[in-house]
């Protein structure tokens, strides 16, 4: 994708890209037809690692990209996960219809949240959404409609779909949701409000003066991020088909999204995917030494803020500068000679650009 | 032996290079000028001296002891205050408090806050007032007497006329004098030049971060001082 | 429903929550830092507690003091070795090193102390109560813990404003570059407040466990009661907190007497209504002229 | 020339300190304005008034027959007010391009790959384009007050904020700001500079304003101004004595 200027072409794909591409296509429909050859206990990994990762590209929206950092989001996975049994158990609606639904009315309660919540700057913002997240928690602890404090289960919503077909529709979903989530944000990264967004992150009083509208872009982005959170939470609960406030609602939700995109790579796309795939090798590995995996995790975290704060994409970007999901724009001035790059030292005339 | 010799000093911000090998030297009661255009490295160079900015251990020596990229809060403690660009006083404290944060390291000395209050009449009527609540003129002298609670050899200040009216600046000139008499060493910033001419026992002309003039004010004619002020 | 007694009751939590609250104040007043494990502090300073008095032996009179001097030697630590490096103007660093602390915290609690709940003795404290008359009576403990928080939160004004720290804590908090011009060591002053801001934090952490039971997974909802004592109170100013922490014990009693399941409800509720209503807080400490 | 900017009685104050003081001024399409005064007098608080950065304890601000005294930034941006900051405000995370394409679509509305062109064209003019693809963060202080100013200019203003750009440049380099302010003058941009390389403003401006105390001492012709006693005592301080 290049546009003709007087003095040089604008472009954005690399060659890793285009590999990158090509890569994502595969992987895309390999995941996609597990159905058809995978086992049963793999596809739940698998859709489980999706909705995970779909989790943390949305927080790494918000944070990574745009600087808001909540550690409220598991509130808008717990409303689509109740939304669900609303609209599963009590009305009847088909379960894997009313996924696409719970992320709408996710989206629609994160409306006046963002009213509240963004009177709130930086530490307060974030602890300010947590609260949120409680009275989200406290309000269905108390409806007795929905189960109260124990839950309900949802197994009874569920009749209508054979085993196989239930766990294929899960899968794709899943594979829709992480893919769409990548998606998602690359558009997003891509397009003019992915230029507010960074530039927000960068300079909130530089990017009003020039225009940027700031308080509506962070608006979208929230609300983005709830409509995708209430999704995930839907799915979540058609495969666990047992939901209560205090697992719908668990702080851990984050502390999952914060880890992967901490450790692997915040402001990168390329970064949660990284962090995902660590987060459930160590699950794995430590699996039967209880909560030791969730004290791992936090102390690479913590570890990896101090030593490496662009995690482990930062440190292979700074190494080999390779980019699977390009967002940056670049001169190329005519013919093929591309600009000296930047990044760390100074520009050298005669440097060629690293793929 | 100098109180304070310079030499060869760097300072970057970044990789941006702001200082090129600057020398310069401060003897025992006296006082040194440093005039210069806007970004010509003047505060960058107080900074260093203050230990705000990283420095080569040997480019600055004072008392005979190196000093370069020591820490800001050890190198007051051996006798260097400085009075800051913009002032800084600290909002939430009163000017007495000001005053008494500027003694923090307890370094033994002439300065009490009584003679401060004898040197600045008017910060005493002032003392319970916020720091921040006063007029222009009213912060320097505080921002002056905090430096001088600190008891120092030698005194850095930064744009000290900066904003007030000649009549103030008159009246803060005035009082240097008798700050060098009881021992302690002057390093003005100073942006008019007419002001630092008449005060200055030497004067150092600085242009993009190099030192293009030294000397004392009668050698330095207009004529020398506009070309190493603007490079022509 | 004797609406008096209720309201006293919530009254005197407030002065438990002023507690929370107060570290918590202390750390972002002087150092712009929110610490999101402030809540988990709390618990650990319960548990190392009940470690020195059940499990080591050692009378409460000699086990409490000595967890809170450990909390305070602890906050020192913590600051000088981890949080001090992600210290500066980025507020998300120390955001997500205290949170990834705060996880693990928790984890590490569960594996060491297992998920039962526990509480301290307090010696016959919590169920002593006083009588005041017309069949209203309010618990001594509720009552200490007031009287501590009016003591600690005293302490502190007067440490900021009577002494030689206190200067340097205000000096640093209005700007930290000018006060190293000072002399000042602003690295070490960081550190000694969290040392200050964990020992209230242990003196609270104590106090919460004699009065109800805890396990690994108390500290976040004691952190959220700590920061909606200090957004109702009015950022920066303790006595402000305290006020806050008794709106909010008083909320949240009313929400209890009307219903079990929606106290905690109605303490966030309110906490939303400052919030949109009156941002600043009922009390803000206007920042020098 | 019709008036397209008008500041009639601002005041702003922070505490007892009043950094503005019933200011009032007037500029014209097209018309260059010069403004000097001592460090600390308030000018950068003026233009943090006219950019919205700063809400006006009293006053009125006028811009093209309309009202914009409650107008939030980033719509007094659309309105054409383009500003500049003495202390630079680079989107480090992003490249060179990248910043300037952030005023093209968001301050001037246009598409992207519209915009692409003309971006291109104003990093030639602003002397930017061998650091295009640069990261803004590791631009040094030069470039990075460039970058400014090609931001502004890409967000189409009619009137121009120009806070202290000359500051730190050689001789060589003051003259070639010049000649691309005055190119800009030719697109029949406004513009107001705060600076203190007098004879660069004196090059460009029509008028010139002198602020003290956060109050206008004086306007007029540039070199009367300069020549006035009043103007060298306060300000310059050298010619006096």
């Amino acid at each position: 994708m290049s546009v003709n200027a007087p003095s040089g072409r604008i472009v954005r794909a690399t060659r890793a890209s285009r590999f990158g591409g090509l890569a994502a296509i595969v992987i895309v429909a390999a995941l996609a037809a597990m159905p058809w050859w995978g086992e049963r206990s793999a596809m739940r990994t698998v859709t489980e690692f999706l909705y995970i990762l779909a989790l943390a590209q949305l927080w790494n929206l918000m944070a990574g990209f745009g600087g808001l950092v909540s550690i409220g989001q598991q509130g808008f996975l717990g409303i689509g996960g109740y939304v669900l049994v609303l609209l599963a158990l009590k009305l009847g609606v088909d379960p894997f219809l009313a996924v696409p639904l719970c992320g709408v009315a996710a989206a629609l309660v994160a409306c006046p949240t963002a009213a509240v919540v963004f009177r709130l700057r930086g530490a307060y913002f974030a602890v300010g959404t947590w609260v949120v997240s409680e009275v989200f928690r406290l309000t269905f602890a108390n409806i007795i409609w929905l189960g109260a404090g124990t839950g309900t289960s949802l197994t009874s919503a569920m009749t209508g779909h054979g085993a196989w077909k239930r766990e294929a529709i899960t899968l794709w979903m899943a594979v829709a949701m992480g893919a769409g989530s990548i998606a998602l944000v690359y558009l997003l990264l891509r397009s003019r409000m992915g230029l507010a967004l960074t530039a927000i992150r960068d300079s909130e009083v530089a990017s009003r003066s020039l225009g940027v509208g700031v308080p509506r872009i962070k608006f979208i982005v929230y609300v983005l991020s709830a409509f995708g959170c209430g999704m995930v939470g839907a799915l979540v609960y058609v495969t666990k088909l047992r939901i209560s406030p205090d697992a719908a609602f668990d702080i851990n939700w984050t502390a999952v999204m914060i880890f992967a995109v901490v450790i692997g790579g915040i402001g990168t796309i390329e970064g949660p995917i990284i962090g995902c795939l660590i987060y459930f090798l160590l699950r794995d590995a430590l699996a039967d030494y209880g909560a030791w995996y969730l004290i791992a995790l936090g102390a690479l975290a913590v570890i990896a803020m101090v030593k490496a704060p662009r995690g482990i994409w930062g440190l292979v970007q700074a190494r080999y500068d390779l980019r699977f999901f390009p967002v940056q724009r670049r001169i190329v001035v005519a013919p093929a000679v591309p600009l000296p790059r930047g990044g760390r030292g100074r520009p050298t005339a005669d440097s060629e650009i690293r793929r | 032996m100098s109180l304070l010799a310079v030499d060869r000093l760097d300072a970057f911000y970044g990789d941006f290079q702001a200082l090129f090998g600057v020398g310069l030297e401060v003897g025992e009661g006296e006082i040194v000028a440093v005039i210069g255009a806007n970004g010509a490295g003047k505060s960058t160079f107080l900074r260093s001296v203050a230990g705000l900015l990283a420095a080569r251990r040997d480019a600055i020596v004072f008392a005979g002891q190196p000093i370069g990229g020591a820490p800001a809060h050890t190198i007051v403690g051996m006798g260097v205050a400085m009075v800051p660009e913009g002032r800084k006083l600290f909002p939430s404290l009163s000017v007495e408090e000001n005053l008494r944060i500027g003694a923090y390291r307890g370094r033994p000395g002439p300065w009490t806050l009584d003679r401060v209050w004898r040197l600045f009449p008017r910060l005493a009527e002032r003392r319970r007032v916020s720091g921040t609540a006063m007029s222009g003129g009213e912060q320097q002298m505080a921002a002056i007497g905090r430096a001088l609670m600190s008891n120092p050899r030698l005194m850095l200040c930064d744009e000290i006329s900066l904003g007030l009216a000649p009549v103030v600046v008159r009246e803060l000139y005035a009082a240097l004098p008798g700050v060098v008499a009881e021992g302690c060493s002057l390093l003005v910033i100073e942006q008019d030049i007419g002001q630092a001419l008449r005060i200055a026992d030497r004067v150092y002309c600085f242009q993009e971060g190099r030192v293009t003039l030294a000397g004392r004010p009668a050698e330095l004619t207009r004529e020398r001082i506009a070309a190493a002020y603007f490079g022509a | 429903m004797d609406w008096v007694s209720v309201i006293l009751e919530g009254a005197l939590l407030g002065g438990l929550y002023a507690l929370f609250a107060a570290g918590l104040s202390l750390a972002f007043g002087i150092m712009r830092l929110v610490n999101l494990a402030h809540g988990d502090f709390i618990v650990v300073s319960a548990y190392i507690a009940l470690f020195l008095a059940q499990t080591v032996g050692l009378h409460p009179l000699v086990a409490y003091p000595l967890a809170v001097a450990i909390m305070g030697l602890v906050g020192f630590l913590l600051q000088r070795g981890l949080l001090n490096r992600v210290m500066g103007d980025d507020i998300m660093p120390p955001l997500l090193v205290t949170f990834g602390i705060s996880i693990m915290l928790q984890n590490l609690l569960l594996q060491i102390f297992s998920a039962d709940t526990r509480g301290l003795v307090g010696g016959g404290l919590q169920t002593a109560s006083l009588a005041l008359g017309h069949g209203i009576a309010i618990g001594w403990l509720p009552l200490l813990t007031m009287g501590v928080a009016v003591a600690v939160i005293g302490a502190l004004q007067l440490l900021m404003v009577r002494t030689r720290l206190g200067l340097a804590f205000r000096a640093t908090s209005d700007d930290q570059t000018t006060a190293r011009l000072m002399g000042i060591d602003t690295r070490l002053i960081y550190a000694v407040a969290m040392a200050v801001a964990l020992v209230v934090v242990a003196i609270a952490g104590i106090l919460f466990a004699i009065r109800t039971t805890f396990d690994p997974a108390s500290g976040p909802s004691r952190l959220i009661f700590a920061f909606e004592a200090v957004i109702i109170g009015g950022m920066g100013s303790l006595w402000g907190t305290l006020v806050g922490g008794i709106i909010l014990g008083i909320t949240q009693a009313i929400g209890f007497a009307l219903s079990p399941g929606i106290g905690l409800l109605f303490g966030h509720l309110a906490f939303l209504a400052v919030l949109v209503f009156r941002p600043q807080g009922l009390f803000p400490r206007t920042r020098g002229a | 020339m019709p008036e397209l900017l008008r500041l009639e009685g601002l005041k702003k104050s922070f505490g007892a300190l009043t950094a503005v003081d019933d200011f009032t001024l007037g500029l014209d399409a097209g018309e260059a304005l010069g403004v000097i005064g001592p460090n600390g007098a308030g000018k950068t608080t003026m233009f943090n008034l006219v950019s919205g950065d700063l809400r006006p304890d009293a006053g009125r601000i006028v811009f093209a027959d309309a009202d914009v005294t409650a107008l939030s930034p980033d719509r007094r941006c659309h309105a054409g007010i383009g500003r500049s900051y003495q202390i630079p405000h680079p989107f480090g995370g992003m490249t060179v391009f990248e910043n300037v394409l952030v005023g093209a679509t968001f301050g001037a509305g246009r598409a992207e790959r519209e915009a692409y062109g003309e971006c291109l064209d104003i990093l030639q003019r602003t002397e930017l384009a061998a650091q295009g693809n640069r990261l803004a963060g590791t631009l040094p202080l030069l470039d990075r007050k460039r970058l400014e100013l090609a931001r502004a200019l890409a967000t189409r203003p009619k009137v121009l904020l120009l806070d202290e750009i000359a500051g730190g440049l050689t001789e060589h380099e003051v003259q070639r700001l010049i000649a691309t302010i005055n190119g800009i003058r030719r697109d029949g941009v406004a513009i107001i500079w705060i600076e203190h390389v007098v004879h660069a403003l004196l090059a460009v401006v029509d008028r010139l304003a002198v602020m003290v105390f956060g109050r206008l001492l004086m306007q007029g012709n540039p070199a009367e101004v300069m020549a006035s006693a009043a103007v060298q005592e306060t300000y310059m301080g050298i010619a006096v004595e």
